[in-house]
């Protein structure tokens, strides 16, 4: 158990390659690698997410791999970065950076998948652009790996696709439950989320609750990475408003109306980053001005009120 | 509520059209949008058995009670009511999808070319874009490996291309026996839904004979041929069977109102 | 919602390759298997297990594909088939026989797994053994593919070791419910059986119990494998008998000491098959019989008596 | 209960031996049979915060109860007790073994050679065997991937040889750089415990200098090291700092019996 703050302090450095996830973000986590200034980060995920346009206005985040734009499109900052060269990325796929992390996490150096069989990907163009990752993928003797690659197999003949294992240096997520050894707890859609975890060297999770282990143990279909793949735990309540949890709450959808968090202008995303993440010590901060700002009502008004209660328990037994 | 079905929209017909084109008992991944909101729709009105699939992991999706609107994102939490089983993108894109148990997609894309061929990644080239989009998520994914393929976007020349600026997604690719020269397993018969009309294609066997070019086949009430021909900037192949789709119902305009929830997906034009 | 019979008649094919694994075991099945003579069944699973052995006897099974095998060896009529090559094989591991399901669940043709490398796995004497399963490799040109191979990867040109994906025709597996519709729910270790449902053309399910979908539906994280993806779904309970099912009931280690199960002499594995496979109808028939000759206690003694209660049920909810 | 210290057996000690290589706070792959015993033995008494895991995907045992013995299968159901996940073979071996995170594992085996390879596939050749084996089960898998390997086999000239009939799972290989070669990680400080003794590596670096040859470092009370040497048929290498083992505490041999429910798992000579 640490602080966000400890958490980044002591495992995101400068130029680390990150991975934040799709569908259950920590913004706790994101807005602590602003406030403590990491520069020149590469993002990777099946999608990004817009807490990855919050990352890139100071240059947390300078580079992508991933397969979707998730509302990253939406800020003009953003798409003046990605025609500048300020960003500079490789396109994939949902599955096959999914499958890339899942590589890393099993170790692999790449995996198969057909995905780009037939389209534009493969072309040199598309591979090596002016803006595209060609130095992150520089050899030792200097020539540039390919982000992809086409083999004859050795077993058919038939041509395949590889795809390079992902290992991120670190990982944020927000999750529905931790216990204090970081053994993780996830339900709902989970997109990329296990082997983002699995892949990275190190793992930072947000927990909208800490159970006793025992909470845990008798229920460990639920533990998507136990707590020796786990760098550091942080209780935070609400840590991935303004983005939601099953379970928990829903997302919060007027925020970036009510506050510029869609970083839709260069002066908008400036005063929101200056006011809501700057302008805040931690999450706590946040969520505490939030209520000051805007009332208790329209966070509670977010809190899921109704939630599904299993028919028939499974029951696990074995004497 | 009364509807005034002569009130419709051609976004709203769009839908419509999709929809008609799910069947029931098959399974289907359904992608973010428009065209989450079709399969929606198809599996309230004809489709109750399609098994409505997102990429993300809830696999089969039955809404357990009809207050709610569609669901917005693939990874929409209210995907989980009712599903079969909550998995990940390793289950649902890769064993679902890549593993070939999907038999159909709804999909949307900025641009479709004469072969089918989709895109969502620019307009443009990338050394010079006129507009950079999201992406391609998972349509590059599902392209390469489900049976038969709905698009769905509005009728408009910038979408409608002789060659997309960009392949993210291969349909037909340069024509017959494009797929199987790519290494790919053939994939028909695709459809492609749009505000003025419903496309087929021209082959019989999923890409390895016939011309494999787009095929007009149904057209919007109110919509001229020609109207269709102008938007088209090729000699636009016309189905011998040509007819006109019947407008919407009552019940699929009350439950498309009510599945969008006040306008929230029908955003024609926003690529 | 099939019988035993009806789904191994119409899903179960001579010469098919089929996934049997591991853990959940249905001897429902398997004997249904046997009863009906298919012949020439390649059997795949990481660990292949004693339901193996009973089927390799009368040459239901006469290859095999596996990383272990457990308990088959105490058998001396399959020791003996082994040596003369009645029974054929390659060795794997548990690892990468699961990850080749996987593989072929996920449709890649192979993947990557350091296992074998330094080891006597690669010697030409072990990939093509005389009783290997060369002639099951033979490519259109004649020429034998190997079971795996060594190649230089394109993107750092380290070596690479891949394994060939596995597509069995038929999977058999028992699991602790299902629905009708065939959504397969599974809770405990759960070894390779989820990729070997995956993967397989045609996946033939006992359930210990059927329950409405429901019941599915309010705990969908058990689901291994949904029901478009099955092709018969069968109400056998105690299906899994004589070994065990977490959360119903223990393995009965005294069953092959009662009953010659253990197929350890041809005599008392003909013995054994006669009275307890071809001599009952199906796996009900099967348990009347053991009731009647042991008692209703023997049976009822091996049910799980204190089974795990969620200590704070995690809860699902969207709005 | 009053424990006769005197009369344990080799067996036993060899349980014991194999048990105190086990490190508390440590994530640890356990194989089936007596490795299970050992690393249970290990978790009662020693390493309560040992991460107890095994090759079917139950991750972190943690016995709620000491009503109950040890588990005798790498899927024996009660591994769910107190785990802190329940996965399956691809988190298990995938993730935890190959992705570089068991930090040791326990592992039997037929064979062991003087470099370290471990054989669980047969006696003599495939052409000629003595005996054919089970196979590697997940031996193999761990040998490629695992930072430190605890095997335990009773010491018979049998099990000990210059060259392993077959290598199933690579110690050292043929000696120093043959994991490099192979394309290996480095592994270690392996060890060895048997009915006699317990053996080391000679290696400071994993594999990449030193001899790389099994070094015998602790006799079992009462046992020779010309006995040892007698049953090794090479020239056995000797630590300069080669001593006694402490013989089992009164609390092992009460938890070891307790764990072994009555002799199910002290199966020496079984291979």
């Amino acid at each position: 158990m640490m602080t966000a703050h400890e958490a980044v302090e002591r495992f995101v450095n400068d130029g680390d390659t990150i991975y934040s996830g799709f569908n259950i973000i920590s913004f706790a986590l994101t807005n602590e690698i602003i406030r403590q200034g990491i520069k020149g980060l590469k993002a990777v995920a099946g999608s990004v997410t817009p807490n990855v346009t919050m990352m890139s206005i100071d240059g947390n985040v300078n580079r992508i791999e991933t397969g979707y734009l998730s509302g990253t499109l939406r800020s003009k900052p953003f798409q003046e970065m990605m025609r500048d060269g300020r960003v500079k990325w490789n396109d994939y796929t949902n599955m096959t950076i999914t499958l890339r992390l899942m590589a890393g996490g099993l170790g692999m150096p790449f995996i198969c998948a057909n995905s780009f069989l037939g389209t534009d990907y493969l072309l040199e163009e598309t591979m090596n652009h002016s803006r595209s990752l060609k130095e992150d993928r520089k050899r030792e003797d200097g020539s540039i790996a390919p982000p992809y690659a086409v083999i004859d197999s050795p077993f058919d003949g038939r041509k395949a696709l590889l795809y390079p294992a992902l290992k991120p240096d670190v990982a944020i997520v927000h999750c529905q439950r931790a216990d204090e050894e970081g053994n993780v707890q996830v339900w709902g859609p989970q997109a990329d989320t296990k082997w983002g975890l699995w892949s990275s060297k190190n793992v930072l999770v947000t927990a909208e609750e800490i159970v006793p282990r025992s909470v845990i143990a008798t229920e460990p279909h639920f533990t998507i990475v136990p707590g020796f793949k786990v760098s550091a735990v942080i209780h935070e309540p609400w840590g991935s408003h303004p983005s939601g949890l099953n379970g928990y709450y829903r997302a919060d959808r007027e925020w970036a109306g009510l506050t510029g968090a869609g970083m839709t202008t260069w002066h908008g995303a400036r005063e929101y980053l200056d006011e809501w993440v700057y302008g805040t010590k931690d999450h706590a901060g946040y969520i505490a001005k939030y209520k000051a700002r805007f009332g208790e009502d329209l966070l509670d008004n977010l809190r899921v009120k109704d939630t599904m209660v299993p028919e028939q328990p499974a029951r696990y037994g074995w004497r | 509520m009364s509807i005034n079905l002569d009130k419709y929209t051609r976004a709203e017909m769009m839908i419509i059209a999709t929809a008609r084109q799910v069947r029931d008992g098959e399974s289907c991944i359904v992608g973010m949008g428009p065209p989450l909101l079709s399969a929606a729709l198809a599996k309230y009105h004809h489709a109750p058995n399609m098994w409505y699939c997102t990429e993300s992991g809830p696999l089969d999706w039955i809404p357990t009670s009809r207050e709610l609107p569609a669901p917005i994102g693939i990874a929409d939490h209210s995907l989980t009511q009712g599903s079969a089983m909550s998995g990940d993108m390793v289950d649902a894109l890769g064993a679902f999808v890549n593993g070939g148990w999907a038999q159909s997609a709804v999909l949307q894309a900025a641009q479709i070319d004469r072969f089918g061929n989709l895109n969502t990644m620019l307009a443009g080239t990338f050394e010079d874009p006129i507009r950079r989009l999201p992406g391609t998520g998972g349509n590059a994914d599902i392209g390469a490996s489900v049976e038969r393929v709905i698009s769905t976007m509005p009728l408009e020349t910038r979408r409608f291309k002789e060659r997309a600026d960009f392949r993210t997604t291969a349909g037909y690719i340069d024509g017959p026996g494009g797929r199987a020269e790519a290494g790919l397993a053939p994939q028909g018969p695709n459809k492609c839904a749009t505000t003025m009309c419903v496309f087929g294609f021209d082959t019989e066997d999923g890409g390895t004979t016939g011309s494999c070019e787009m095929v007009l086949e149904r057209l919007f009430p109110g919509v001229s041929l020609e109207e269709v021909q102008t938007t088209i900037p090729w000699k636009l192949k016309v189905s011998q069977d040509l007819t006109y789709m019947d407008p919407p119902t009552e019940e699929e305009l009350v439950l498309l109102r009510h599945l969008d929830d006040g306008g929230n997906h029908l955003i024609p034009g926003r690529y």
